[in-house]
């Protein structure tokens, strides 16, 4: 963080995230939340470049806006009746406590925590190292993860399955 | 900072050099010089792209025109060269509707957002030796990141139009690229394995080195990853979010004037991408086994990238759109096995190299063979297993009588 | 469990690439499958009915032309013949050979046509088009050198046809003859077994000869079903009965079997023009009526008015989109009591509703291609 | 060749089967009664001496005193055609009951000559205009259609929903 340019950087990106993070909720319409909301999850892949992370930076570009954001316009196309306003529900004054709470509580820790510095150097091939954590270190829970994936995909497969529906030829 | 790196007069990297001086003469800080440098590079990058889209509008037109036995643009200037010009300002001078009803912001936003992908890409694409914007470590992650913002684009195009074919094409398109970018990411995770590095530089000094092509060892992934292409940039029979005869003019049915321009550009572009990506990743890039001593590797590249470039054309110009249950079920039946299991072959093969540790003359025929005879066994096993080949797919003649009144119905294949 | 998204209505028409002119389709959709279908027409209804009755029976033939445009010359056979059965005409050998000549090279430039359409609406750009184009215009050529214009003819006439064909006619339609068969070689080879267009239109549209005889779908629709039944050969009028030709039926009733009907048609239609064009009388190409003008030379031409007798006649014949029938009232006046037009096109899309709902949008144009509309015809 | 079976022929198959239903039988046609016409349209149909199992051609005929529909029926299995005709006096309202319960093909043409020449057709399901709109005055196929009883012009008057027409008093005028 000591190069002017990565913290003009970070500065931008971060306002910009914050930002669209307010409009995801403060707007009317869905279909414009989630366009806001693809911005807020583009803004958090330029604030992990801003930390030379570009694995996960690029990662998160593809799953977040290529599949998340896509999941919840799924959802908000092919739900009948539900409009395409967000409607103003009783929820607000709840969930906008527990959202100052939440950032009440991060703000404290981030500052009430003594940060570690690393000495060393940051890694040149971030997908190399992650590779190796995964399949080494993290293997369990890497295979325990994709084993609740895969049954969470089946799980969606049966409830959306047609009644009576049969294997046959195409 | 100036390096001369051949002193041929055609090497265009050499332009660089009184530039970088130049922006090194203001004495701005690092970060704007890096800003400078990178928005200068953009745009040569920028003008390349427009001028190849605007040389193969009228490319297009005429070769379509070709296979159609007519001739295409021939009015405006010589042999219709100026067509596309003309066509561009006919785009910039008409009015640019937004319909009473559109979402107006999204709807501004839509062209912008489906341009920035396409131009992306080629920031990490070598277009020669040392000839690359943003040398990423993670380039092939990063081609396929920055293709997935296509989706949400066109859905915004679709969506905000508040039309039905748009809207419809919009669902269509979304459904598709989706279930292709799959197949493009095994695609190009199969030859990552094989290379061992996601940097696209790396693929084309592999080739470059082992003097070979990826094509040659890696068939099935090339087909996958040109047939997923077709899909992301419109063209039959993958057009299905186009769709011309079905769905007018697909998600951007009420755009007109220059924002239809953009999409319009912005199809080609994403047509270069794949064709860039292609070629860099199976097609040896910049190299042509040592003929790129004397031809610049950019030519080189360039030539290979319209050469791919022309599939998507002649695809266009011969074959009929399927529908849109049937590429699913191509993608995800039959091509998504078949590429999952083409990534357990070949990182078995690279084991199987590492172990046995054979020389690069024996192993890479080897492995070349092997997985020719396996892309072909797989595709035409997987495809009977699947029922095709069974007389359903075969075409076949009328019956022919010459009696009235009877009734020849048999009603066989009706379902 | 099942999702269920919201009806969609779609509106295909009546400006669309695919409805071959100005036709609606409304479509109710589920997701992409048609749960409702419902067809509005009348963008292009002219009246010719109404038109009809206020013009003698020889001013009515261009009224003819311009109801299937892409079919002219059946359009005006359908018309005479019924003109003549009210009257009871015989018309001279030449011009029944005539007649079934011009007729069967229609049907050959609309079986092209509808072919590169079908193929189009599978999502093929342009191209079969584009190439089934070639031979229409060379027998747009022939009807040009027969009777000055290419596509609303005007050429039969009530007792004969318009004039004689001039000198270099056959010469040309003999060389049009040989290339022709190559050319068809071609067409099969390059649409019958391709991959996409069988799997686009097989087991689509699926009409059982039960069902298209029940809903008076005719033509390539109604042999399409399996049902052989061809007005040439059924009850054969011009020179039919003197011609030898067989009549192409399909065995599923699906968009498949319709497409490759046209293609075994066109076949079909060149093996009957050899034939005729050897057979080919001479003699004189009009019947002398009472009204009749007659040239110098002894050649009739025809009448600009006559009275026929009272009574009706339903004359119909075998157009290439399927039975086109007309139907004369007559009151002993100079122009028809009542001018109906059996049209093949409006009644084929009778079962459409029934073919496309269950299928999706993209099928729903298929079966709109295989049911081969035009809509001059299907409104008049 | 077809044959084309007489009026006289057919009309007297018919009543060999249903007395009383024919009321005319001519050279060209026979005239059923209206109230047995869907029996006899299904006996033909259904009869396999008969067997006209395909309805070629619906049309509507205004014969100024009278209206009429002719049905042109054609048998595949006898290779014979047929012109059955069906009549109604009623001028202002002429109806006739709907073949679409024995040949779902008559559907269109009846809406056709419902639009064309304002025939109901009792039983059809679905009997709207086709080719003119919803509202259209008159029937323009009827002979007095310019000169409607009561004075009444619909044929010189402009369309509905053109500019300067008051679409409220339409039709009562």
């Amino acid at each position: 963080m000591e190069d002017t340019g990565t913290v003009v950087a970070f500065w931008i990106i971060a306002a910009i995230t914050v930002g669209a993070a307010f409009g995801v909720a403060a707007v009317r319409n869905l279909i414009h939340s989630v366009a806001l909301l693809i911005v807020t999850f583009a803004g958090v892949a330029g604030l992990y470049i801003t930390l030379s992370a570009d694995f996960i930076a690029v990662v998160q570009i593809l799953i977040y806006i290529g599949a998340i954001a896509i999941l919840l316009i799924f959802a908000i196309v092919l739900t009948p009746r539900a409009g395409r306003l967000n409607q103003e529900g009783f929820m607000l004054l709840p969930a906008l406590l527990l959202a100052v709470l939440v950032a009440g509580t991060m703000i404290f820790v981030a500052f009430d925590t003594s940060w570690a510095i690393s000495e060393r150097d940051g890694f040149e091939e971030t997908a190399t190292a992650i590779g190796d954590l995964l399949l080494d270190k993290y293997a369990l829970p890497f295979e325990i993860a994709s084993v609740l994936l895969l049954s969470a995909i089946v799980g969606a497969i049966l409830l959306v399955r047609p009644e009576g529906a049969e294997e046959g030829p195409e | 900072m100036a390096i001369l790196l051949s002193g041929e007069w055609y090497d265009l990297r050499d332009l660089a050099n009184p530039i970088r001086e130049l922006i090194d003469g203001i004495g701005a800080p690092d970060a704007v010089d890096y800003v400078l440098w990178s928005l200068i590079a953009s745009l040569v990058i920028l003008v390349w792209l427009v001028v190849s889209v605007i040389a193969f509008i009228w490319i297009e037109r005429r070769l379509v025109a070709l296979m159609q036995n007519r001739k295409g643009p021939n009015r405006v200037g010589p042999a219709g060269l100026l067509q596309p010009i003309a066509d561009a300002i006919k785009l910039l001078l008409k009015e640019a509707i937004t319909t009473r009803d559109a979402d107006r912001i999204l709807f501004w936003l839509a062209p912008i957002i489906v341009f920035i992908p396409t131009i992306v890409v080629f920031a990490v694409v070598p277009f020669g030796e040392s000839m690359v914007l943003a040398d990423l470590n993670v380039g092939v992650l990063f081609l396929i990141a920055v293709a997935g913002i296509m989706t949400p684009a066109v859905f915004i195009a679709g969506w905000s139009s508040n039309n039905k074919y748009a809207l419809l094409a919009a669902m269509r398109t979304i459904a598709m690229l989706i279930s292709y970018e799959l197949l493009q990411v095994l695609a190009l995770l199969a030859a990552v394995l094989f290379i061992g590095s996601m940097n696209l530089g790396a693929f084309v000094d592999w080739q470059d080195e082992y003097n070979t092509w990826l094509v040659f060892i890696l068939p099935l992934p090339l087909i996958a990853y040109i047939i997923a292409g077709a899909v992301e940039i419109n063209r039959s029979p993958m057009d299905i979010s186009e769709a011309e005869s079905e769905l007018a003019a697909g998600y951007h049915t009420e755009y007109g004037g220059i924002k239809f321009g953009f999409f319009y550009q912005a199809e080609y572009m994403a047509g270069f991408a794949i064709a860039a990506v292609v070629t860099t990743v199976f097609l040896g890039g910049w190299t042509l086994f040592g003929l790129e001593e004397w031809i610049p590797g950019w030519l080189i590249f360039l030539g290979k990238l319209y050469a791919v470039f022309f599939l998507y054309i002649w695809s266009r110009g011969t074959l009929p759109r399927l529908r849109i249950d049937q590429l699913m079920t191509f993608a995800w039946k039959f091509m998504l096995p078949l590429m999952l299991l083409n990534v357990l072959i070949i990182g078995a093969e690279v084991v199987a190299w590492e172990e046995t540790g054979a020389s690069r003359n024996v192993a890479l025929p080897a492995i070349g063979a092997v997985n020719a005879v396996l892309a072909v066994i797989l595709i035409v096993g997987w495809a009977r297993v699947l029922g095709h080949g069974s007389g359903r797919q075969r075409g076949y003649r009328a019956t022919l009588t010459r009696e009235i009144g009877k009734i020849y119905y048999t009603g066989a294949e009706a379902s | 469990m099942t999702i269920k998204s919201e009806p969609f209505v779609v509106n295909v028409g009546p400006q669309h690439p695919s409805t071959h002119g100005v036709f609606r389709l409304r479509l109710t959709l589920d997701g992409e499958q048609i749960i409702d279908a419902d067809m509005i027409m009348g963008y292009l209804h002219r009246s010719m009915e109404k038109l009809a009755e206020e013009r003698t029976y020889t001013q009515n033939i261009p009224f003819t032309d311009r109801t299937d445009y892409l079919a002219a010359m059946t359009g005006n056979l359908a018309y005479v013949i019924a003109v003549e059965k009210l009257m009871n005409i015989e018309v001279p050998e030449r011009a029944q050979f005539l007649r079934t000549i011009m007729a069967e090279l229609q049907r050959i430039a609309s079986h092209s046509m509808a072919i590169g359409i079908f193929a189009n609406d599978c999502g093929a750009w342009q191209t079969p088009v584009m190439h089934m184009f070639r031979d229409r215009e060379k027998i747009l050529d022939l009807f040009e050198m027969a009777c000055g214009a290419r596509l609303t003819l005007n050429y039969m006439r009530i007792g004969g046809v318009a004039r004689d064909i001039p000198d270099e006619w056959m010469p040309q339609a003999h060389k049009l003859l040989k290339d022709l068969p190559k050319r068809f070689a071609e067409y099969e080879d390059l649409l019958l077994s391709n991959e996409i267009i069988v799997a686009r239109s097989r087991g689509v549209g699926v009409l059982t000869p039960e069902q298209a005889i029940a809903h008076s779908v005719s033509g390539p629709m109604l042999r399409g079903s399996g049902v052989a039944w061809d007005v040439r050969k059924a009850d054969p009028y011009a020179a039919y009965d003197k011609l030898d030709f067989e009549i192409a039926v399909g065995t599923n009733g699906d968009c498949y079997d319709r497409f490759v009907i046209r293609l075994a048609e066109l076949r079909q239609s060149l093996y009957m023009l050899e034939q005729a064009l050897d057979m080919m009388p001479s003699g004189p190409v009009h019947e002398r009526l009472g009204t009749s003008t007659v040239q110098p030379g002894g050649q009739a031409i025809a009448p600009l008015a006559f009275r026929p007798p009272v009574g009706e006649a339903y004359g119909r014949i075998e157009s290439p989109r399927g039975e086109l029938g007309f139907y004369i009232v007559s009151d002993g006046g100079p122009s028809p009591f009542r001018f109906h037009i059996r049209s093949p096109s409006l009644i084929n899309l009778t079962p459409l509703k029934l073919m496309a709902i269950g299928s999706t949008v993209a099928d729903a144009i298929v079966i709109l291609g295989s049911v081969d509309i035009v809509v001059g015809e299907v409104d008049r | 060749m077809t044959t084309y079976v007489t009026g006289i022929q057919i009309a007297h198959a018919i009543d060999g089967q249903f007395p009383d239903a024919v009321e005319d039988g001519q050279p060209e046609f026979a005239v059923v009664k209206s109230d047995s016409l869907v029996e006899v349209l299904t006996w033909l149909r259904d009869d396999p001496d008969h067997a006209y199992q395909f309805l070629s051609s619906l049309t509507g005929v205004d014969r100024i005193q009278w209206f009429e529909v002719a049905y042109h029926l054609e048998s595949f299995k006898h290779n014979r055609a047929v012109t059955i005709k069906v009549v109604s006096d009623d001028r202002e309202n002429p109806s006739v009951p709907s073949a679409v319960p024995v040949w779902p093909g008559a559907q269109l043409q009846e809406r056709e000559a419902y639009d064309l020449l304002g025939i109901q057709f009792e039983g059809n399901p679905d009997l709207r205009r086709i080719f003119l709109w919803e509202g259209f005055a008159g029937f323009p196929l009827r002979k007095d259609y310019l000169n409607m009883p009561g004075g009444h012009m619909p044929g010189l008057e402009r369309f509905p929903g053109e500019p300067g027409v008051d679409l409220s008093g339409r039709g009562t005028k």
